[in-house]
Formats: structure tokens, C-alpha cells, sequence
């Protein structure tokens, strides 16, 4: 799963009118910036740190403001959500689905909130944000609990073992036996590992899985059933085939395509999610 | 057995150890003829610990057994015998610890849903090496998924004897000014990640 | 400083390093200007020695300085300690072994490279007290790493006359069908890492 990584700045086109920057943060430039978008005067350098998530950055904006999470302006940090994710987004950062799912959520709740209630049969009147705020609290007392745990006494960091040698006679240590055939296969693992990783490295430098998702998504969309096979470019290599692999996996996650195989080892077929 | 020599062969052995020594530990260190009884070994280590009142080390319990440690006041001089500062734990590893300690057994998705984001396999697998959590079961579900849970060298390595020493968790207001806490919710919404 | 302070320095120090630690490592511990005189360090280390008297352990100078040790009366019971079977290694720490031993001379930063996940100080320390590995130097890099390898010791028990014997790696095939193999792509990150 990718992460917001801001050293990785990717390079994959996403055309975009060029502007006036107004601001250059390493090496990129920042050109829009919506005026009443409240941004404290460190923002940009913590938009830069990866947040660790969607509730992360919500709570970050939720507390800047001295809002308090049980009465948050939907309408409010919905609009700051996103325009942050622009920012993030103008800055090509990678981001990760989980803040576009974030994204939708509050979208959701938005629009939930501007409809007329048509009615009010059910006496619960379900407020739209309770599910939001609930996740929201949850968070917050594991991100307080993750802070007290690190202010835990630990070993190697507060307190030390106190040990003393000893070496007198009748010192009969009882080792665990090792083979180099076990050294062996150890080694191999770790190559094995390896490979898998560098193989994720290249991906990230070269092809990017967003950027072949999008392109999945282009070809389906201008039909309504494209088989399986079809979106594979065999000249691409093994490293092409993996990513496009990955591409429709992660598509399927987030619910984009569908895909269905209508007997047994027949041929499949993907097709994009009705919504 | 003379209990000079009794309290000598403690204190030997609890320095010579790597690993904290429980009682029954203590125990077996002597033959069935000399092995004196719980409450004498436990006498012991008190007039050890407080022998200790002085010194830079002190004797403590932690859940796998009793052990010698340097006394935290003097972790800044200590760090000056290792050129490599001490780890330092992202928030990421440490928010999945914090859920995994107080919320056990859970499993990754279940942390994810309470994190908001996917959890790395690479962290799971560090804090497995670490053996600080452990695979205690699998959830009756699709994917049979791991259900994870602290161990002792967890404890061991935070100071703490059991998960009761945890501080407690903070944060937690009520919602609508109500019977519903928020520890309800959190309670809740465990047992439909459980039952899923 | 307080003569209590600087004893109960000396003493943690003492009983927290792997290794004997000299008068110049003790004087390393203090910043200029705490920094105590070589002759109260003796001193102090004179006070100690005298108040472990009745101890299970005393401090003694071997050739590369002071060291605290079990009381070699004690050894009776102290071998009870080690007589449980062992346990075996975790993969982990053969996955460590095997890249020192096929890699060295090596970092613990290498082989986090490499493995993708920490190395815990527990685990290089096991290595060292079995003395299968050493450190043969430190890399000259910011906190100047130390550099492990293997042993005589290592090689004697795994019945090899060099390096050389180490059983040739079967089944690491080659990434891509070209030039690109994994050791070189673990080269490469090696060296990547001795750029940095």
C-alpha cells in the first residue's frame, strides 16, 4: 500500500496549467492556493511530513482550529480536507487511496447534511456525522495512547541490563545447534525478500501502479467488457505485467472495476464498477 | 543454607542472566536438598533491593521475572558507551503497538480500521522479530486472518510486570452528553470487528 | 560531582557494557567539565570493590580494563542456569548470521538494508558472546558503525578451513534473465548504503 511519501516526488505527467508559483518547496512549485483556505504558518512543512492517515490530517485540522471534534463543521473541514489533498495533489504527492476514501466520506456526509430530511420517521435522528466523529475519538485515544507509550521506561533507551561476566569453571552454556545448511537457506530467504522488494523499487521509479490504473480505467471505460488478457502488454515484461496486476487489484479495492468470469477457466472479463 | 550464601547465589545469578529469572527460575538453581522455600527466595530479593538503595543498578520485577537494571537517572551517562543513539519509533509502529496492547487479540484489519490506514507487513513483521507480538490465533472468518497479541519480552521491554501497568487510555469524552461513552463505542465497534 | 553520583556511574556503567571497560572509557562517560579525576575514578572503583565484599560478584581488572564477574565459588550453582535445552535461533538471527557471514565485513545498517527490518542489539550480542562474529572495524561514516565478521570460532564449528567452503547458493536466479543478479543487486545496496 503506498503512503504519502513526500521525498518521492513522482514524475508521472499529469497535465497541468502552468501558473505563477508562489512558492517553492523543494524544488517543486506551489502555484494555487485557495485564499481563505485556513493555513497555520507551518502547514506547508507539515503537509510535507507524511500525516499517518486521513483521521490523522483531520484531527491535525480539527485541532488547529480549536474545534471540538464532537461539534466539527462538516461543511468546513470537508473544504480545508480537500483543499489540502489539492495541495498535496499540486505537489504530486503519491496519495494514497485512504485519504481519497476519507475524501469521499465526507463528501457523503456533506451532501447528507444539505439534503432536506424528506422524513423523519425514525425517531433516532441518525446525525450523518456520528460514524465521522466515533472514528474520529477512536483515533484520538490510540494516537494518545501511541504518545504515553513512548514515554514509557524502555530498555536501551531509560534503564540498561546490569549483567557481570561469568567465567568460572563448569560454565557449561548449552547452545543451539546450527548447520550451514540452515545458514543456507536463511541467505536464500533474504534473497528471496530482496528480489520481491527491488522489484516494488522499480515499480515505484519507473511505472507507476496510479499511473496504470488510470490508464485500465481509460481503456474500460470507452467499452463496456474488455477481457483480462487484453490489458496485459507482454512487451512490457514481467515488471509490466506485475504492475498492471497490481493496478486492478488495487481497482478492485477501491471498488473502480468489476470483475467477473462467467464459467470455470473461461475468459475474464473487466469490466468498470456500475455505480 | 546459610542465607548470606543463598542471597549470593541470586544476586550471581540474576547478573549473570540474559533474560529476566521468575521464581520458579531461582529455583531450579538448586538441588532438591539444598532448595530453600519460595518465601525464602522472595525474602531475599527484598534484602537484596534494598541493599540496593545506593547503587546505580536496582533489582525489579518485569512479567517474565526479576532482573538487574541501571537506574534510569543515569541513561544519559550511559548512552555515552554506545556511539548509536537509541531507536526512535515511528507513530506508525507506535499507534499498531498501542491497539495491539490494549485492544488484544486483534487482528491487522482491525487495526487498519481503527488507523484509517493500511498497516505495512514489514511493520507487522518487525514487532514479530521483536517478538513483541505474537500470532495467538486466527479469526473464524474469510482469510482466516492472525489474531496478534503482546508477549512477556513486550512487557520486559517497556519495565512493566502486566498489561495492567499500561497507562490508561486518555481522550475519551463522552458523546452526546450521554450514557454512550466512548469506551462503549470503542467497545462496540470491537465487537463488530470481532464478529465480522 | 557528588561521590555517590559518580559511583553509582561508574558502577552502572560497569555493569551495563558488553565489554571491560579502562580508566579512559570510564573519563569517556563525563562531559569536560563533570569530568572526574583519573585517580578519584580509581578511587571510586577501590570503594566498590570493597562494598562487594559479601557479594555474589566482584569487580576485577582484566587485561583491557574493569569488569564485574560471578564469584567463581558460585559456579556450582550458576551452571544450573544453562542447563535448560536451548532453544533454537530464530530466522532472524540466522537470516543475520548468514549475511555476515557470506557478506563481511558488514554493518548492522547493511543487513537492515538488506532484510528490510531491524536487527535488535539482543540479537548481534548473542552473536558476539557466541563469539561467532567479531568487530573487525568501524566504517568511516557518521557514528562510525562498527563493521562485523566472522570467526575462527565460527569456522571451527561449522567444520570449514576458509570462507571459501561455504556452501555455493543454489536456486538464486537471475532477476529479468540478464546481467542483474540478486548478489548484485545486494551489492549494490550495500554499496549504496557505504555511500551514504
Amino acid at each position: 500500500m503506498t503512503r504519502i511519501t513526500p521525498k518521492k516526488i513522482q514524475n508521472n505527467a499529469f497535465p497541468r496549467q502552468v501558473e505563477m508559483p508562489f512558492a517553492v518547496v523543494q524544488g517543486q512549485t506551489l502555484s494555487v492556493v485557495p485564499d481563505d483556505l485556513y493555513i497555520p504558518p507551518d502547514a506547508l512543512e507539515i503537509i510535507l511530513e507524511a500525516f499517518e492517515g486521513p483521521l490523522d490530517l483531520l484531527l491535525y485540522l480539527i485541532r488547529r482550529q480549536n474545534l471540538d471534534i464532537l461539534d466539527i463543521d462538516v461543511l468546513e473541514i470537508t473544504r480545508q480536507y480537500t483543499a489540502y489533498i489539492g495541495l498535496m495533489h499540486g505537489l504530486k504527492l503519491e496519495l494514497a487511496s485512504d485519504y481519497l476514501v476519507m475524501a469521499a466520506m465526507l463528501a457523503e456526509i456533506k451532501s447528507q447534511m444539505l439534503l432536506p430530511r424528506v422524513c423523519e420517521i425514525s425517531d433516532e435522528a441518525v446525525d450523518p456525522r456520528a460514524e465521522l466523529i466515533r472514528r474520529l475519538q477512536e483515533y484520538e485515544v490510540f494516537k494518545n495512547a501511541a504518545m504515553n507509550m513512548d514515554k514509557l521506561t524502555r530498555l536501551d533507551r531509560d534503564v540498561f541490563l546490569a549483567r557481570a561476566e561469568f567465567s568460572g569453571p563448569n560454565r557449561v552454556i548449552l547452545q543451539p545447534t546450527v548447520t550451514l545448511d540452515d545458514i543456507k537457506k536463511a541467505l536464500q530467504s533474504v534473497y528471496e525478500r530482496s528480489r520481491l522488494s527491488q522489484h516494488h523499487e522499480i515499480s515505484k521509479e519507473f511505472i507507476s501502479t496510479r499511473e496504470r490504473m488510470a490508464d485500465i480505467l481509460k481503456q474500460i471505460n470507452n467499452q463496456s467488457f474488455v477481457t483480462f488478457g487484453s490489458l496485459f502488454d507482454l512487451s512490457e515484461g514481467k515488471l509490466g505485467v506485475v504492475i498492471t496486476f497490481l493496478a486492478m487489484m488495487e481497482l478492485m479495492k477501491e471498488r473502480l472495476v468489476e470483475i467477473v468470469q462467467p464459467n470455470s477457466f473461461g475468459i475474464i472479463y473487466v469490466r468498470a464498477q456500475e455505480l | 543454607m546459610k542465607s548470606l550464601l543463598l542471597r549470593q547465589i541470586i544476586e550471581g545469578a540474576l547478573l549473570a542472566s540474559p533474560t529476566p529469572l521468575a521464581i520458579k527460575d531461582l529455583e531450579q538453581l538448586f538441588s532438591d536438598s539444598e532448595r530453600p522455600h519460595k518465601d525464602q527466595i522472595l525474602a531475599t530479593i527484598e534484602d537484596i533491593q534494598l541493599d540496593c538503595r545506593d547503587r546505580g543498578y536496582e533489582l525489579v520485577a518485569v512479567a517474565s521475572g526479576f532482573r538487574f537494571q541501571i537506574r534510569e537517572q543515569l541513561a544519559g551517562w550511559m548512552h555515552r558507551l554506545w556511539e548509536e543513539k537509541p531507536k526512535r519509533y515511528s507513530n506508525a509502529m507506535l499507534e499498531t503497538l498501542a491497539l495491539i496492547a490494549y485492544r488484544q487479540p486483534l487482528t491487522r484489519g482491525d487495526i487498519e480500521l481503527v488507523r484509517g490506514v493500511a498497516v505495512s507487513s514489514d511493520m507487522v513483521r518487525t514487532l514479530l522479530e521483536r517478538e513483541w507480538i505474537k500470532i495467538v490465533g486466527h479469526r473464524d472468518v474469510p482469510g482466516k486472518p492472525a489474531l496478534y497479541a503482546t508477549t512477556k519480552q513486550f512487557l520486559n521491554y517497556f519495565n512493566l510486570s502486566d498489561l495492567e501497568q499500561l497507562p490508561e487510555l486518555t481522550g475519551v469524552t463522552t458523546i452526546e452528553g450521554g450514557d454512550h461513552s466512548t469506551l462503549g463505542s470503542l467497545e462496540s465497534a470491537r465487537h463488530r470487528a470481532i464478529e465480522r
